[in-house]
């Protein structure tokens, strides 16, 4: 009997509702008190394609997903057989075999399939296809022990406003899983939670948590074009924002955005953009406007798998050497990445004070694993936040003729006035200019004022997010990477902790300025260094190899199928270096 | 608010870099002149201006002034606008830089209404980049890349804001600046998107479309008897008709503004609200995920 | 030529990624059905789309089909005609591939004249990315991004077309399917630049803009008296009338070609030039720099 | 006295014909048989503002500026002001004090100074302005030696079709200017051309040669938007495009120019676009999209000095980065640089291939002081040239339902049906794909997508322009550059040479994929390495270091105030790293 650990996939045809139940059984895990974490894979189309929702849940929290499915909810033939090779041997499937049957393919002999008329026990309550979702629930929740008390509470509230009907259809649709599994079997399922106190948690995406973020750190102007996996940001701003005084706008498409952007921040309001690869590539040319004005911006990006389209709802890691290096033109910017949902907020309010104190453009870097999957997480403290806008004058004070925009300081940066304040009026141009503004190509000021401007990537080094360290510092096995690896290297550690091995792992919060003497001091002592990524090219690894040079123990573990590690497949990377680590490291 | 203001007060000590006779000076010293007559304080307009000899402009009207890349001026300036709606935004540009890489936000600025007015220099031609065909070159038209000819049709960049929804559309002549001064106050103090285009010569390089050429080519609206700058479909016709160049006011209407629209009214400029310490209201939202 | 074709000698093995229901099935069969009475073949025929859910259809009519990126079709398109006049070159993509992040390339595809066909799919929403407003979305739409409603006023992307010179303009509606195949067929045998809106009501997210809601909404120009496509005038006037929408050919008229006026006429497609071995006579241009 | 070897610079206002009467002066060397490089530096408007004309000649060919100026005719007094400090010590200035006056800051003891009414001359010659060149053309011709017939034959057709009397006051001009020189002044000027045999060498611009190397190579179609430094290109091509069949188009922006190029591709034509800095952003996405389809096409890079609008009409390196890692997702890419005007027409054949032969696109990366400065070279070789199609099917034999567009090869390279091509129809779609064209999510699929086509990159190494040696292969000190810094370079060179230090430099000429044997090889003896390039953040360094790793002896050497590097500047780095140097190796 396994308890209180358990990972279930919900998987259909996309549009057929699994992704509302798989909040709604994220939901229930949470409030009985677990740590939760959630993945959706679905297809970038509206309705049909394979789609699954993968819910985890455990006492300890995980970043990313565990290795194997221990219970699979199937509504259709397609999803048991894409997925019946993850079940953990004794996990089982929940499956109507009454509509389509299970071939040969998708039968293991150590999973076991719960064989539930989910459509008839449907028709039978009146209901839709929904309806069968929530059937399905009742039979999980039955089978696994969900806290039946918390499961109705839940699906009252989900359906209360489209009327007592349905809320009582949809428990009735519990009633008749719950009651079909008591009716039918007597096999345990093998798994069971015990429902713990819930405490004062969150479950959260990880976009939500970038939205929060900004409107806590005083962002009130955000302009984007749709575009997944950043739509939610842009959908919870405009939800949220005006309540605050701000205004969201769907531009027209993403040089609008980046230049409205830039625009209201220009204008004195902290301002944001969120985008994806192909919106991120048309903001290459606005980036570089608002390095050379000295115009405080944040970039959301959201990345998914490229080139081009590519496959927009599936994750990736192969923007960084885009956020990083394009752009014609060399600019002080900053690139951050938060690796866990709670870590998307706090790094949101970094962001934004990093762009105002330095008045540079400043990339938050997050993926579709991260931005779009749900985390527990304690309450977020609106008292760590503090907003800090660096030399920004609002309210006067300064002479015109004597006012200088543009000064040469030794930070690098300069008094910032906004439009209105009286005295400081002056040319904001992308052209290249002296410290007053006015265009100019001479060549002292020129590389003078490259260089104030560069200054500003040394003046920040203190300000600047600082990588996280887990595991032993002596160790010599290490592990370096950034945003949703997090969780999966994390796990990979654990693992190795519990058949003795000791490993560390820097997950990096700053890609940019690099973090170079972090990097260099956890490298030199290490024997082996896996850098873990989510791309065919390395991005990060020639990053690292650009510092450390091309050690022989440097060594890339990388993913690029879309689809997010999976500790087992680091482990396997890491024993495949490794011949001397200890057997029963294996998947789990 | 300064009592009396006289161009002089909108200029700025950088020398232009324009070339003699070019018809960007005529702008500037309408925009200088509407500028005092409607007695707007420096500090408080924002000019916004594209990229290319036109935008160039924003270097010499004392103001906060933003030179931005080419074509993005109108979505930087709807920004700019709906962070402070105090403000009073003015644009100014190219016939390139608005008609070509900027069309598309063109429309858009145009159907959204934002209270702004949007100056378009139009010399036909880039002159910045010496020379090349514009979108609103004639057919014809010779230039580098186009040696037997310009082969696209000259757009109606008017034409094309009234369709797309323009609620104050005029022509001045850089000749002309006492009109154009008066045309460009009126767009100003129309509550919307008001669109003046200038012909603005080009010396340098349009050797077609001269001052000769353009005195012998428009003529003025108001020369029309009965012109009604209400009726949309005459508008169509006139700014259509082949043949001699109107100038004047076209069209004007009165819509909701973007920022009516997005904001309301009476609610203090974005750009002022205090974000120093967190709306401890804040907290509540996290309810949701509770 | 193959001399009977069907519209299924138009289709790919390759099943459909809408939503049952969707307005593009419609698009598509009527699309099937004009190439097969054109008798079109399949390996000349270059279709060009957007990305949305109306730009998965290139991936459904077998042909040369491009799946390029958002917003793009034309210039791709345009460039495609040139390289290789033979072609029968046919575009199609969203409200928001081509009225918002193209609009731009929209009116320069529309001035420049090439001789295509571009359909585009009007769902008045972003079907692909869930629902929210495009920029032929009603004022107060309300969507994800514009939850108090959308505040961008529609733009009526025939008119603008017809204000930047538009040679063919017409509008289908996908449950029309034989007009529609009527109007692509007129659209793909102009000597120009065609442009064939289709109401195509998406059934997931647009809950205004339903089949119902249209077929209250549209009327036919085939029942206005006198309706004379030739007159620009009276085509503006139709298109922007507030009220119920228009179904028909609003416009037509004839003049030359991108392709006749860049290439002129009677020369082999560039794409079958041989340039396998240097054309000797290349050498002598380096004697201007002797 | 100092024979054939002379570096004028003649400057004033843009606008008043100082370039044009230098394209003169260049040929007017050129036809006497010497060797010529020239640099323009004019601003970012169209009249007035500081330009000046640099025409170098000798008997030695060198790709850049020397580091002073022997001869000046300065048009105004800003000139003579902003360039005296340039001067060699017995060069001279050509002037006309009687309409400005000389100030003392523009007086230098060793620098002598003809007085000329330049002004005053030209009245009586009832000339304009230009005559006034003209005039100064004859003064400067008469104290240096230039060949008077060639002179006049020049001027004659640059007149003629003005109308014999334009052609006939020109010469008088030229007269008048040799006449004053003769009649007012005994000094000699220290310098003295002699005219040598031309023989069969041409003198051409930089953008020319690429333009030139494109129609050779068989492109057939361009299509651009007007941008600084790189509009020479769209201008060539439209001129001589039509008369070989093919067709270029003004875009209405660089989206649409790109998407065009690639269109263009796609229908089987060799196709190519030509921007800088700001058009290559707003590229960035159609870039991706051309990888993905594995369409072949060109991008020409102009580079300019950035960020943002920048320096228009300044040179610079600094898009280097961008050219490389700019784009959401991964994708095969080249890079190559030419380093010589003659080396970008062969390098611009050499993008055509492997463009084609690969199906990818293909970047030749140049810069303004390269792209829009002349030099001489011999005859361009036609014979040289090669079209190689690589796998393009242009003329049927596939069978529809068997013919796969991205069919799985060991190369990566798929064979290229093109519209028209009966039984070769398929989708060609910018999201992921499978063999056949079909859009799939498939994780399999993806992942050996991915790797197909980033195989081409392993099999094209034996086609990409190897890098130039230059030197002693075994010498200690090494340098390594690209680009313009091709000239100064190998002075540096020659400098360090003619005191006996031996030194090699690695010209590298493509730059993705990166080189990395041949660097390592490189760098692997060198005691130390300089790392010569134009822009603030070492880009081309960070490169190397990802190779070689943060080797002590690797020295960046950085410029970048707009202007192209002087040798003098060069060997000053070298000399404060290499306290060792012999003497004698200061500017000359
Ligand atoms: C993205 C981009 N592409 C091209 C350019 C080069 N460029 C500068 S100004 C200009 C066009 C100028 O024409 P117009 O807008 O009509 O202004 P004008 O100079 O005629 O006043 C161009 C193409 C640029 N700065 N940025
Ligand atoms: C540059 C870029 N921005 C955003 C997107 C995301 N996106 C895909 S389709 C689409 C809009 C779809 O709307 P429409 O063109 O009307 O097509 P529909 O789906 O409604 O048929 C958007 C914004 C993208 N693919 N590329
Ligand atoms: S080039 Fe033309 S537009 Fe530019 S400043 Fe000169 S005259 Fe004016
Ligand atoms: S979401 Fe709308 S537009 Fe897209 S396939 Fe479904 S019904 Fe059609
Ligand atoms: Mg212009
Ligand atoms: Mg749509």
């Amino acid at each position: 009997m396994i308890v209180n650990n358990i990972q279930v996939l919900f998987g259909g045809q996309a549009g057929d509702g699994s992704l509302t139940t798989g909040d709604l059984i994220a939901l229930v895990f949470k409030r009985m008190g677990l740590e939760v974490y959630t993945f959706k894979d679905f297809p970038s189309r509206i309705r049909g394609g394979h789609t699954n929702y993968v819910i985890r849940a455990g006492e300890q929290p995980h970043y990313g997903l565990g290795d194997m499915v221990d219970a699979m909810v199937a509504f259709d033939l397609e999803c048991v057989e894409k997925h019946i090779a993850e079940m953990r041997p004794g996990g089982f499937v929940i499956f109507d075999n009454s509509q389509e049957k299970l071939t040969d393919a998708a039968r293991r002999p150590d999973v076991y399939v719960y064989d539930v008329p989910l459509a008839d026990i449907a028709k039978k309550q009146l209901g839709l296809e929904l309806v069968r979702n929530t059937i399905s629930l009742g039979v999980l929740g039955e089978l696994i022990g969900m806290d039946k008390e918390i499961v109705r509470g839940l699906v009252t509230k989900q359906y209360e406003r489209k009327g007592e009907k349905v809320v009582a259809q949809n428990i009735g649709a519990i009633e008749a899983g719950e009651r079909y599994v008591r009716e039918h079997f007597d096999r345990p399922s093998g798994y069971a939670l015990r429902a713990r106190p819930d405490g004062d948690r969150l479950l959260m995406m990880g976009n939500d948590a970038i939205g929060y973020g900004a409107l806590a750190a005083g962002c009130r102007f955000m302009a984007g074009y749709p575009i997944t996996p950043a739509t939610d940001i842009l959908e919870w701003m405009a939800k949220h924002a005006p309540r605050y005084g701000g205004t969201v706008v769907q531009a027209e498409d993403e040089l609008a955005a980046i230049n409205m952007t830039i625009g209201a921040a220009y204008a004195g309001v902290r301002a944001m953009t969120a985008t994806s690869g192909p919106g991120q590539a048309l903001m290459t040319e606005g980036i570089g406007l608002a390095g050379v004005l000295e115009t405080p911006i944040v970039v959301v990006e959201c990345a998914r798998a490229g080139p081009s389209t590519g496959m927009p709802t599936k994750t990736e890691q192969s923007n960084l050497n885009h956020v990083i290096f394009a752009g014609h033109g060399e600019i002080p910017r900053v690139v951050i990445a938060p690796g866990t949902v709670e870590e998307s907020f706090y790094l949101t309010v970094a962001a934004f004070n990093l762009a105002e104190k330095y008045q540079v453009p400043v990339f938050l870097l997050t993926e579709q694993a991260l931005c779009q999957s749900k985390e527990t997480l304690p309450r977020l403290e609106l008292g760590a936040v503090t907003v800090d806008r660096g030399k920004l004058v609002r309210n006067g004070g300064v002479t015109f003729g004597e006012y200088k925009r543009f000064a040469f300081t030794e930070d690098g940066v300069s008094l910032r006035t906004v439009p209105g304040v009286e005295g400081g009026m002056h040319l904001a141009p992308g052209s290249e200019h002296n410290d007053a503004g006015v265009i100019t190509e001479d060549a002292a000021n020129r590389a003078r004022m490259m260089d104030k401007r560069m200054r500003k990537l040394d003046a920040m080094r203190a300000d600047l997010p600082r990588p996280s360290l887990f595991g032993e510092p002596e160790a010599g096995m290490a592990f370096i990477a950034f945003g949703a690896n997090r969780g999966p290297v994390s796990e990979v550690q654990d693992r190795l902790r519990s058949v003795g091995v000791a490993s560390k792992f820097l997950q990096l919060r700053t890609l940019w300025p690099f973090p170079e003497g972090d990097v260099r001091a956890f490298v030199a002592g290490a024997e082996h260094v896996f850098v873990v990524e989510n791309n065919i090219s390395g991005q990060l690894e020639r990053l690292i190899r650009a510092v450390t040079g091309p050690v022989p123990s440097l060594h890339g573990v990388r993913k690029y199928n879309g689809r997010p590690f999976r500790p087992a497949e680091i482990l396997d990377a890491v024993t495949r270096r490794m011949a001397t680590l200890p057997a029963g490291v294996a998947a789990r | 608010m300064a009592t009396t203001l006289t161009p002089k007060d909108f200029a700025t000590a950088t020398p232009s870099w324009w070339c003699a006779g070019c018809g960007d000076f005529g702008v500037l010293a309408a925009l200088k002149q509407a500028c005092a007559e409607l007695g707007l304080e420096p500090h408080k307009v924002a000019f916004i201006s594209g990229i290319g000899c036109s935008g160039k402009i924003s270097g010499y009207l004392h103001s906060y002034a933003f030179h931005g890349v080419h074509g993005r001026a109108l979505p930087t300036a709807t920004a700019v606008k709906l962070a402070n709606t105090d403000l009073t935004v003015i644009v100014a540009g190219g016939d390139g830089d608005g008609y070509a890489i900027g069309a598309g936000h063109f429309i858009h600025a145009v159907r959204r209404n934002p209270d702004m007015t949007y100056i378009v220099m139009d010399n036909q031609t880039y002159g910045l980049t010496k020379g090349q065909s514009s979108p609103t070159s004639m057919l014809g038209y010779k230039a580098g890349p186009h040696p037997q000819g310009n082969p696209d049709a000259p757009i109606n960049g008017l034409a094309i804001a009234l369709a797309a929804g323009a609620t104050f559309i005029a022509r001045a002549f850089s000749s002309e600046p006492k009109q154009m001064a008066e045309m460009i106050k009126e767009a100003v103090r129309h509550p919307g998107f008001g669109i003046v285009e200038v012909l603005s010569p080009c010396v340098t390089f349009n050797k077609v479309n001269t001052y000769k050429w353009f005195k012998e080519n428009v003529y003025h609206l108001d020369d029309l008897p009965g012109y009604d700058v209400r009726d949309r479909v005459r508008a169509f016709a006139t700014l259509t008709q082949p043949g001699k160049i109107p100038l004047g006011i076209f069209y004007r209407e009165i819509r909701p503004t973007l920022e009516e629209l997005m904001l309301g009214t009476g609610r203090p400029p974005i750009a002022s609200l205090p974000i120093e310490t967190v709306d401890p209201g804040l907290a509540a939202l996290q309810d949701a995920y509770a």
